[in-house]
């Protein structure tokens, strides 16, 4: 059986960029639409047809790339024909049937390189977008619940946040604290919780227009149970695609901030690191050609798979999709 | 004499989901004569709108349409290009929906939006143009001449939208007009200024109508001949007092009975006092209830959709099609068993 | 006495661009147990903002909402206890008023009083669902799977689980389609008999009101301006805005007739024009109506305008209350 | 009103920041030698106040900053304001040009895909913006160098003007456009050849977002009664595209041109890297690595003046566009 | 004999200087291009530190002496015709010629000379540990006296480097120059210098951009040959595109940071020339309070056993060696190849185990940037992969260049590593900075108590050798005595390199500072 679906995302729910300022809705007046309702609830029926989301070609591609990826992270001792970190006199060799993409700078196989990155990539994006989430959804959450002085204070910080290009308040941070994992991690978390908070906020606001809050609350059902209820349920869909969508994100910010130096240290195996490595022979071209591929392919899987969820999440969408 | 708008069994079916084929229309036969108001009614999602859609060309793309809709007695609708659409479209045939506000470009004047066809189809200048929208202002009510005219659509009332909308339409003289459900979205109060004005326009004007309604109320006092959708059929079809009056679908008639009986009229008791038991007792069961909810075209059973909602169905009924009856001249039924509905059921 | 009594209501919405509106100025009216009261208006004239401001979602300005005598405070951040939910409301669209996450049984039991074991809520929530028709297995689904008509009913179940006295449904079939329409009003008119709730039946289908309630009031800009007995109203509209309203109903009979237009819309509530707020789109305007109209009893009826003044003349006290 | 308050927040985050830093600007500025003489330790710390309470040296770069005065870049010793009017333009010089063709190629591509809605044409599309979208900047300004200098050799290397050229006398700073004033075509085509790869690379990471947002944009609006109403009055295609397609998709159009421009100038920080183009991105980069405080301050004042300035356009464009904004 | 000896050799070197030569120059005119990763702060003089401001200030100043190729043996004159020293090298008398002129045509003094070099040492800037203990005096017109409060037989050599250019003190003390004691405050001139040069070189300063270039121009009124091109753009091109670019130049191209690696594969057509002047060490604190591990001998001894020196100088490309001593094979004193060090990891592990050390682990902290091309990532990288072979665990500490310098001064850094060249090109100015007790010593904590008393004569020897022979006997014997106790381990040198289109003559690398000599380099 299938789980219950939304029948309304806020408008700009899933949208892949939800800042600046939010165009005035193209509606008519409210009481030709109120007027309405009768043919567009009808209308909206429609369009849910049966989703057959998981099944579409470009999802089950996304799906296996992902698989394939997590395996590697998982598996990468076993995959990797080598060690990540051992070096050999063997520099720069081009690809060969034994270094399937060659060797590096110090002489280490850039396959198991590649396949090893996964395993540092990978739950490090999702430690970055798991506690930007938490941290955005908490804030959008009492923004948008609360709203008055609390949602002032917190959407004026992240106006201020987003007033910066996320690259380069992410490097300002990285650089200030030096270069590690971690700050590179915590620097990408303090550049992307704005956006979930503001995403959350606005279906926060959607929901709390909604019908069913105000009917559970004329029932008798107190505040804060209401939002566990009604709320965060309602609000949770758009920052899920979000999520998804963003865990590609993490995958590229912490490439760029590593690819400048910033993020994890040597002899870690991370992709942009490798990339940069590449970048300073460019004759090298496979150094920083794989890593890349390598990138490409698990943004590429959660990008679409995000697109994925928001199709099915929201009905808006739904014709995007064949 | 051959009917203006002669549309012959026609189907429509629309690509779903998972590449499998929704039908929307299954078999349309509709006619409307020259000066006439012809009414489609029905409940939601019977396909009044999609059969106003095929009769412009207006479907979804990849929209399967067979059958014959023949405009004028040579010019056929069904299976035409893109570019021979635009022959047809705003010259010949033009169309009003049914909400105003989306219908009209939220960012032109109206000028504009009244004169880009007219100088595209008449060849008229921007003066010719402008004098020929006043014109069209004047006959739909609109006050304010040019003024109306560099005004935008949020600057008007539901009511002056929908007036555009219907001065936009006649701007280029066409021999049909389609109006889906041009009044669903106003007040009663102003939607009788609306059904005014088209009756005004059929009398002055000669204008033919296909109007389509979910209101009986509006049909019977704006057509005079009336069609009755169910899950994409016509389930009855006459002149529209007969039809309503003296329905012989029970499709038709549980429309009726369900609807609010506001058109006996009442008059106080002598002494101007009404007691409070009188409404109470006149209540216990004030609408006549069709079991069930309406089904949609591509989920509907075989044989008479209505049966499985009929208070008169027979294992016939579920089977096959039935045939459609002319009960009187012009008054065609697609019923089986055809009861007698005089008698209002308890 | 009245289950629910609105005594000299208003309702305010300040926004940017409008300024202050007033959209509620100044309504009075009672609704008794096992009674309809049907509201009417055009759409606009402040049916919704009265209603929001009955059931406390939206604050009054000025004037109180009783319920048994008692004030109704507004929700707030505090849970609304006793009293409070004797007060209940069904709500215009079925698709939205129904929490999509959350089975339909959860949100029914929401409105039962606490403390109950489940097996006995779980017993309510059946009891509840087959008093508006619905099977009882219907708890354990969520709303996507059920028709609009269907919703609705599962909304007026979810209503009646606190034993309200009053119900305040807001234009509760206008998104349904005809069928479902007659279908959710005859439930309501059996439940009123049955439980003997109070309903404030607010829609703009004139037709429907008349078909179903004990009491007509009739909505102008923010204002009631005629209210009785629905026969009466009907029969004999005291006020040309009441009359007007009757005329634009289409109607089938023998002889087909348009309907008769009422010149102009509903103005912008924020600019009510002075003296009688119909007199610009008033038939009959006459001089006195720049002035306030007076308030005329008739009756158990009520309209305000100056020609009922004068048929209150004419009509000589034959009764007395 | 909250623009100030926002410059106001950017000066304080940016201050603070730099505050928590562990390293200190000094030792980025000196030479090792030099560290180890006090006096020009002293001397040093006395210059530039970093013996004052925080507090007080915050108040006193409030002060000059009222004045225009964005200091001394700690880094270059030149006055930040200066540096940046030198900077600028250069990065303007990429990002204007790439914005441009992002929102033509973006409005042309998305319109496109949203006519062809579930063909071939449709379909690669989508499939292109998400590789896009999905592309690490730098990595693809790395490719596009491989590939157009070193394998074909079609393309400059980096920087902005091959150096036998002079350049021409500064007016805007954009060199395109100096050159242009000076009449000097030689070095106009120089300098556009030197824009090409970046300008190109920037453009194809902000077309992918826009070409979906435009996309679906558009899908919206062809779905509206107003659409078929034009084509139900007969209108030819093009002018139902052309003035009630287009227009209404315009007004999403603006609203993520404004974010793609922020996210372009994000862009630049990784491709100027990569190009060797003396902008923005590079200052800013070296002003963060060498934590030199007003380079830092300076751009991050440079870029929330230039985000509120678009937000400022986005707005006024929406006036422009729609009636509905405009005259309420 | 002392180098100030060259004297004589220095008067025909001024006569070849004379003007002459320029017209049987082949083709000159045009642009030439030196791309370089930029190093750059300033153009003044007197604060010129980084290998690109030196690059440029040493094309537009002129100092009393100069090298000319790569030869850093011995100065040749420049605007001094002839100088010579006293008996025990604490003064040196220069006789300036009296033909030079600054590029706004007035002649050179040896008031300005004085000047100059007085600013420089009060200016405190960091160029002016290199003039400490000197100063300068003009006792009669066209003649300048250096003294030193030490014996210094450098004096020459350090006169030569760009910072001692000599600039027109009247246009710079009119735009705020100042050379009195308290120049340091006072003195403003630099933001004039960074627009406009003030010096009587052949090239004067066009424009200067810290970010991306310095364009100069030839001096129309230069005195002595006239210079090889109009202009000279040095952009800022970082390694990897230096390469691209300068293989596809169409001509007159320089790039001076394509060494190691980036060398292979070099088209064979474009010349280069280079010295290994530069030496790569890592550093380990002594103070046991700031690391028990790296303060510990047999670790350290452990450590510099377990090293791949060959490796290591592998990952630079063809131009590097493995160390043998600290001091670079370009200079005179470096130990012979014969003693390069290599890897004995039998060793290593005896010597940990000696250490009573088990399992250490220490953090190596160094700078993130690429320096000639290599990334510095990468040789600490293979550094820790050497020493966990011998059992020692490193972890690697990359900082923003700006946090490692200020971490290093502070002087608590247990384990560092990093580049490093001379201060001015006469080995012994290491033992200045590296013997027990000197700065650099000073900041691992290795002060001269620690030190064997072997190690500190050592040192002392160096210093008191005024004779080149024995100064460099002496200086090997410190280095092999570093090998045996000092907290340093060096890894590799490594080579400056310039790279150059083939249409140029007179392009040689020189380890003096200034890397090229433009004021040399003309179209063949
Ligand atoms: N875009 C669409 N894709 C798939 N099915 C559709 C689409 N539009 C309409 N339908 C189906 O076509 C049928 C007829 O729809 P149509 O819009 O003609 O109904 P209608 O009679 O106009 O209803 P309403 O009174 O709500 O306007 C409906 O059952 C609906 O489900
Ligand atoms: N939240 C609000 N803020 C500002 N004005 C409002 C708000 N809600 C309603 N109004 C205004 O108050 C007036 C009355 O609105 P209300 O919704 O009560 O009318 P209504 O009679 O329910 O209309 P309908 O029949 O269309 O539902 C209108 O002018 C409306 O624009
Ligand atoms: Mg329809
Ligand atoms: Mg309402």
């Amino acid at each position: 059986m299938t789980g219950p679906r939304i029948d309304l995302t806020p408008s700009e729910s899933g949208d892949p960029v939800t800042t600046g300022t939010v165009p005035p809705a193209p509606g008519g007046d409210p009481r030709t639409q109120r007027l309405l309702e009768r043919r567009r609830w009808a209308g909206r029926l429609r369009v849910r047809s049966v989703s057959s989301t998981w099944r579409q070609p470009s999802v089950v591609f996304a799906l296996i790339l992902l698989g394939v990826w997590m395996l590697a992270a998982a598996l990468a001792p076993v995959v990797a024909p080598f060690d990540p970190v051992t070096q050999s006199a063997n520099l720069y060799a081009s690809p060969s049937a034994e270094h399937w993409f060659g060797t590096d700078e110090l002489g280490r196989d850039v396959f198991s390189r590649v396949v090893h990155g996964a395993r540092l990539s990978l739950p490090v994006a999702v430690i970055i977008v798991g506690v930007a989430l938490a941290i955005g959804a908490v804030l959008g959450l009492l923004a948008g619940y609360l709203g008055r002085a609390a949602d002032e204070v917190i959407m004026r910080v992240t106006d201020l946040v987003f007033a910066f290009p996320q690259i380069i308040l992410a490097m300002a941070v990285a650089a200030a604290f030096g270069p590690s994992t971690r700050n590179a991690v915590l620097a990408l978390i303090i550049v992307s919780w704005p956006t979930y908070a503001r995403v959350i906020r606005s279906s926060v606001l959607s929901v709390r227009g909604a019908d069913y809050l105000a009917a559970s609350r004329l029932l008798g059902v107190g505040p804060v149970m209401a939002l566990r209820r009604d709320v965060v349920p309602n609000a949770v869909g758009p920052a899920v695609v979000l999520a998804t969508l963003e865990l590609g994100n993490a995958v590229l910010m912490l490439a760029a901030l590593s690819f400048l130096g910033l993020g994890p240290r040597p002899p870690a195996p991370e992709w942009g690191a490798m990339i940069a490595a590449g970048s300073r022979d460019l004759s090298m071209w496979w150094v920083s050609v794989f890593p890349g591929l390598a990138i490409l392919t698990v943004v590429l899987a959660f990008n679409i798979l995000g697109d994925a969820l928001r199709d099915r999440l929201d009905p808006r969408y739904a014709k995007g999709l064949s | 004499m051959t009917a203006l708008l002669d549309v012959r069994h026609l189907a429509v079916s629309l690509p779903g989901a998972g590449g499998q084929v929704l039908p929307v229309i299954h078999d349309a036969t509709l006619q409307v004569s020259r000066g006439e108001i012809v009414g489609i009614a029905g409940e939601s999602g019977s396909g009044k709108s999609m059969t106003a859609q095929a009769l412009l060309g207006l479907l979804p793309e990849r929209a399967q349409v067979s059958g014959s809709a023949v405009l004028d007695g040579n010019t056929e609708l069904v299976g035409r290009s893109g570019r021979a659409w635009r022959t047809v479209r705003g010259t010949r045939i033009a169309m009003v929906f049914q909400d105003a506000t989306a219908a009209l470009h939220p960012m032109l004047t109206v000028g504009r939006q009244l004169t880009e066809h007219m100088r595209e189809h008449l060849g008229l200048d921007r003066r010719a143009a402008e004098a020929r929208a006043l014109d069209l202002l004047d006959r739909v009510r609109i006050p304010g001449g040019r003024g109306a005219l560099r005004s935008y659509p949020h600057q008007l009332s539901g009511g002056m939208r929908q007036r555009v909308a219907i001065a936009s339409a006649l701007a280029c003289e066409p021999e049909l007009l389609i109006a889906d459900e041009p009044t669903t979205a106003l007040d009663v109060t102003v939607q009788a200024g609306i059904l005014e004005l088209f009756d005004e326009l059929r009398r002055e004007s000669g204008l033919s109508v296909l109007f389509i309604t979910h209101d009986l109320g509006v049909l019977a006092a704006l057509t005079v001949r009336a069609y009755v959708f169910y899950a994409g059929r016509v389930m009855e079809s006459g002149p529209t007092g007969e039809l309503l009056l003296r329905p012989r679908h029970p499709y038709t008639a549980a429309l009726l009975h369900a609807r609010p009986h506001a058109d006996d009229s009442w008059t106080l008791p002598e002494d101007g006092v009404t007691r409070p038991d009188e409404a109470a007792e006149r209540r216990t069961q004030p609408l006549v209830t069709i079991p069930g909810s309406a089904v949609s075209p591509a989920a509907a059973p075989p044989g008479c959709p209505f049966a499985p909602r009929c208070a008169y169905a027979e294992a016939a009924c579920t089977g096959e099609l039935p045939p459609v009856t002319e009960v009187r001249p012009g008054h065609a039924v697609a019923c089986r068993v055809l009861p007698d509905l005089t008698e209002v059921p308890a | 006495m009245s289950a629910l009594t609105v005594d000299d209501a208003a309702v305010e919405y300040s926004s940017r661009g409008r300024g202050t509106v007033r959209a509620v100025d100044g309504v009075s009216l009672e609704v008794a147990r096992g009674q309809i009261v049907g509201l009417v208006g055009e759409s606009g004239c402040g049916k919704s903002s009265l209603a929001r401001a009955v059931a406390g979602l939206e604050p009054v300005a000025s004037g109180q909402v009783l319920i048994d005598g008692r004030p109704v405070s507004p929700l707030g951040w505090r849970r609304r206890t006793g009293q409070d939910v004797r007060l209940q409301m069904v709500f215009q669209n079925p698709y939205a008023s129904l929490n999509p996450r959350r089975t339909v049984g959860s949100q029914v039991a929401d409105g039962l009083p606490e403390g109950r074991s489940s097996a006995v809520r779980h017993a309510e929530v059946s009891r509840l669902l087959d008093l508006v028709g619905m099977p009882a297995d219907a708890a354990a689904r969520y709303p996507h799977q059920f028709s609009g008509g269907q919703r609705q009913r599962i909304a007026i179940a979810r209503a009646l689980a606190p034993e309200p006295e009053v119900l305040i449904a807001d234009e509760p079939v206008t998104a349904l389609d005809a069928s479902s329409q007659a279908q959710i009003v005859n439930l309501l008119v059996s439940l009123v008999a049955e439980l003997s709730v109070g309903v404030l039946f607010i829609s703009h289908d004139l037709a429907l009101v008349r078909e179903i309630a004990d009491i007509t009031a009739v909505m102008y800009l923010g204002r009631i301006v005629e209210m009785g007995p629905t026969q009466q109203v009907w029969g004999a509209p005291r006020h040309p805005y009441t009359r007007a309203l009757i005329d634009a109903l289409p109607r089938i009979t023998e002889a087909p007739r348009l309907p008769v237009p009422l010149r102009g819309e509903v103005p912008d509530a924020a600019h009510v024009p002075t003296g009688c707020r119909f007199r610009p789109r008033c038939p009959v305007a006459m001089d006195v109506c720049t002035e306030q109209p007076p308030i005329i009893t008739l009756g158990p009826a009520m309209a305000e305008c100056w020609l009922a003044e004068s048929a209150r003349d004419d009509d000589r006290p034959s009764d007395k209350h | 009103m909250t623009t100030v308050i926002l410059l106001f927040g950017v000066t304080v985050l940016t201050f603070s920041l730099i505050q928590l830093v562990p390293g200190d600007s000094m030792t980025a500025s000196l030479s090792e030698t030099a560290l180890n003489d006090p006096a020009v330790v002293s001397a040093y710390r006395d210059k530039w106040g970093l013996d004052e309470p925080v507090t007080t040296q915050y108040a006193i770069y409030l002060g000059n900053l009222l004045q225009g005065d964005l200091g001394i870049s700690r880094q270059t010793s030149r006055p930040v304001l200066g540096d940046l009017m030198t900077y600028v333009p250069a990065t303007l010089e990429i990002a204007i040009p790439a914005m441009i063709l992002s929102v033509l190629l973006g409005t042309g591509i998305g319109l496109y895909a949203a006519l062809r809605h579930g063909r071939v044409g449709d379909q690669v599309v989508r499939v292109g913006s998400l590789l896009g979208l999905s592309t690490p900047p730098f990595w693809l300004a790395l490719v596009t160098l491989y590939v157009f200098f070193y394998v074909l050799g079609l393309a400059p290397s980096g920087g902005r003007l091959s150096s036998w050229i002079t350049p021409p006398p500064t007016r805007t700073g954009m060199l395109t456009v100096d050159a242009l004033l000076a009449g000097q075509w030689m070095t106009w085509w120089d300098a556009v050849q030197h824009l090409l790869l970046p300008v190109a690379v920037l453009t194809c990471l902000t077309v992918a977002t826009l070409v979906r947002f435009v996309r679906s944009a558009m899908l919206e609006v062809l779905d509206q009664d107003y659409v078929r109403a034009a084509r139900a009055k007969g209108l030819p295609t093009a002018t139902v595209l052309r003035r009630h397609v287009l227009r209404a998709g315009l007004v999403p159009v603006i609203t993520v041109s404004g974010l793609a421009f922020a996210s372009l100038l994000s862009g630049t920080v990784l491709v100027e890297q990569i190009f060797s183009w003396p902008g923005v991105g590079q200052y800013a980069f070296r002003a963060a690595s060498g934590l030199d405080l007003p380079a830092v301050l300076g751009v991050s004042l440079f870029v929330a003046v230039v985000y509120t300035l678009v937000n400022l356009m986005v707005d006024l464009l929406y006036g422009v566009i729609d009636p509905r904004i405009r005259l309420s | 004999a002392c180098t100030a000896g060259g004297g004589g050799g220095g008067a025909s070197g001024g006569d070849e200087g004379d003007g002459g030569a320029g017209e049987n120059g082949a083709a000159s005119g045009g642009t030439l291009t030196v791309s370089t990763s930029f190093v750059i702060n300033s153009l003044d003089p007197g604060q010129v530190y980084e290998a690109t401001g030196a690059l440029a200030v040493h094309a537009m100043y002129e100092t009393l002496v100069t090298f000319s190729g790569s030869d850093v043996s011995t100065p040749e004159p420049l605007l001094a015709e002839s100088w010579e020293a006293n008996a025990d090298s604490t003064e040196f008398t220069f006789n300036l010629r009296d033909d030079a002129v600054f590029a706004d045509g007035s002649p050179v003094e040896a008031e300005d000379v004085v000047f100059s070099i007085n600013r420089l040492n009060n200016l405190s800037g960091s160029p002016s540990v290199t003039v400490e203990g000197l100063s300068a005096s003009s006792p009669e017109e066209g003649v300048v006296v250096v003294s030193s409060d030490e014996p210094n037989p450098s004096v020459p050599t350090i006169l030569a480097m760009p910072a001692a250019g000599v600039l027109n003190a009247e246009i710079a003390a009119e735009n705020g120059a100042t050379d009195s004691e308290d120049a340091a405050s006072e003195d403003s001139a630099t933001p004039f210098l960074d627009q406009t040069s003030a010096g009587s070189g052949p090239y004067v300063l066009g424009s200067f951009d810290p970010a991306s270039e310095v364009v100069l121009e030839a001096n129309p009124e230069y005195w002595g040959e006239a210079p090889g091109f109009d202009r000279i753009v040095i952009k800022n091109v970082d390694a990897q595109n230096q390469k691209l670019a300068i293989e596809r130049s169409p001509g007159a191209e320089i790039a001076l940071d394509l060494s190691g690696r980036l060398l292979d594969g070099l088209d064979s057509s474009l010349q280069t020339s280079g010295a290994q002047d530069t030496f790569y060490f890592v550093t380990l604190h002594q103070d046991p309070e700031v690391s028990e591990v790296t303060s510990n001998p047999d670790f350290i001894k452990a450590l510099r056993a377990s090293m791949d020196y060959e490796g290591i100088a592998a990952l630079f490309g063809q131009d590097a060696l493995p160390a043998a001593g600290m001091v670079p094979p370009a200079f005179p004193g470096a130990l012979p190849d014969s003693e390069t060090k290599s890897q004995d990891l039998d060793a290593a592990r005896d010597h940990l185990d000696a250490s009573g050390l088990e399992d250490p682990s220490v953090s190596l902290m160094y700078p993130a940037i690429t320096y000639r091309g290599v990334d510095l990532g990468t040789i600490a990288t293979k550094v820790q992969n050497d020493a966990a072979e011998a059992g020692i665990t490193i972890e690697l500490d990359p900082q923003p260049i700006a946090a490692f310098l200020d971490a290093q001064s502070a002087g608590r850094v247990a384990f560092r590593f990093s580049p490093q060249s001379l201060n001015y090109p006469v080995a012994s100015s290491l033992v200045n900075n590296f013997a027990p007790g000197q700065p650099s010593a000073m900041r691992s904590g290795w002060s001269a108590e620690l030190a064997s008393p072997e190690m500190i004569a050592a040192g002392e020897a160096v210093q008191e050798a005024l004779d080149p022979e024995a100064q460099d006997t002496a200086m090997q014997e410190w280095q092999r005595l570093l090998d045996e106790e000092s907290p340093f381990i060096t890894l590799a040198y490594n080579s400056g390199v310039v790279v150059a289109t083939p249409d140029l003559a007179g392009v040689e690398y020189s380890p003096a500072g200034w890397q090229v000599d433009l004021r040399s380099v003309r179209r063949s």
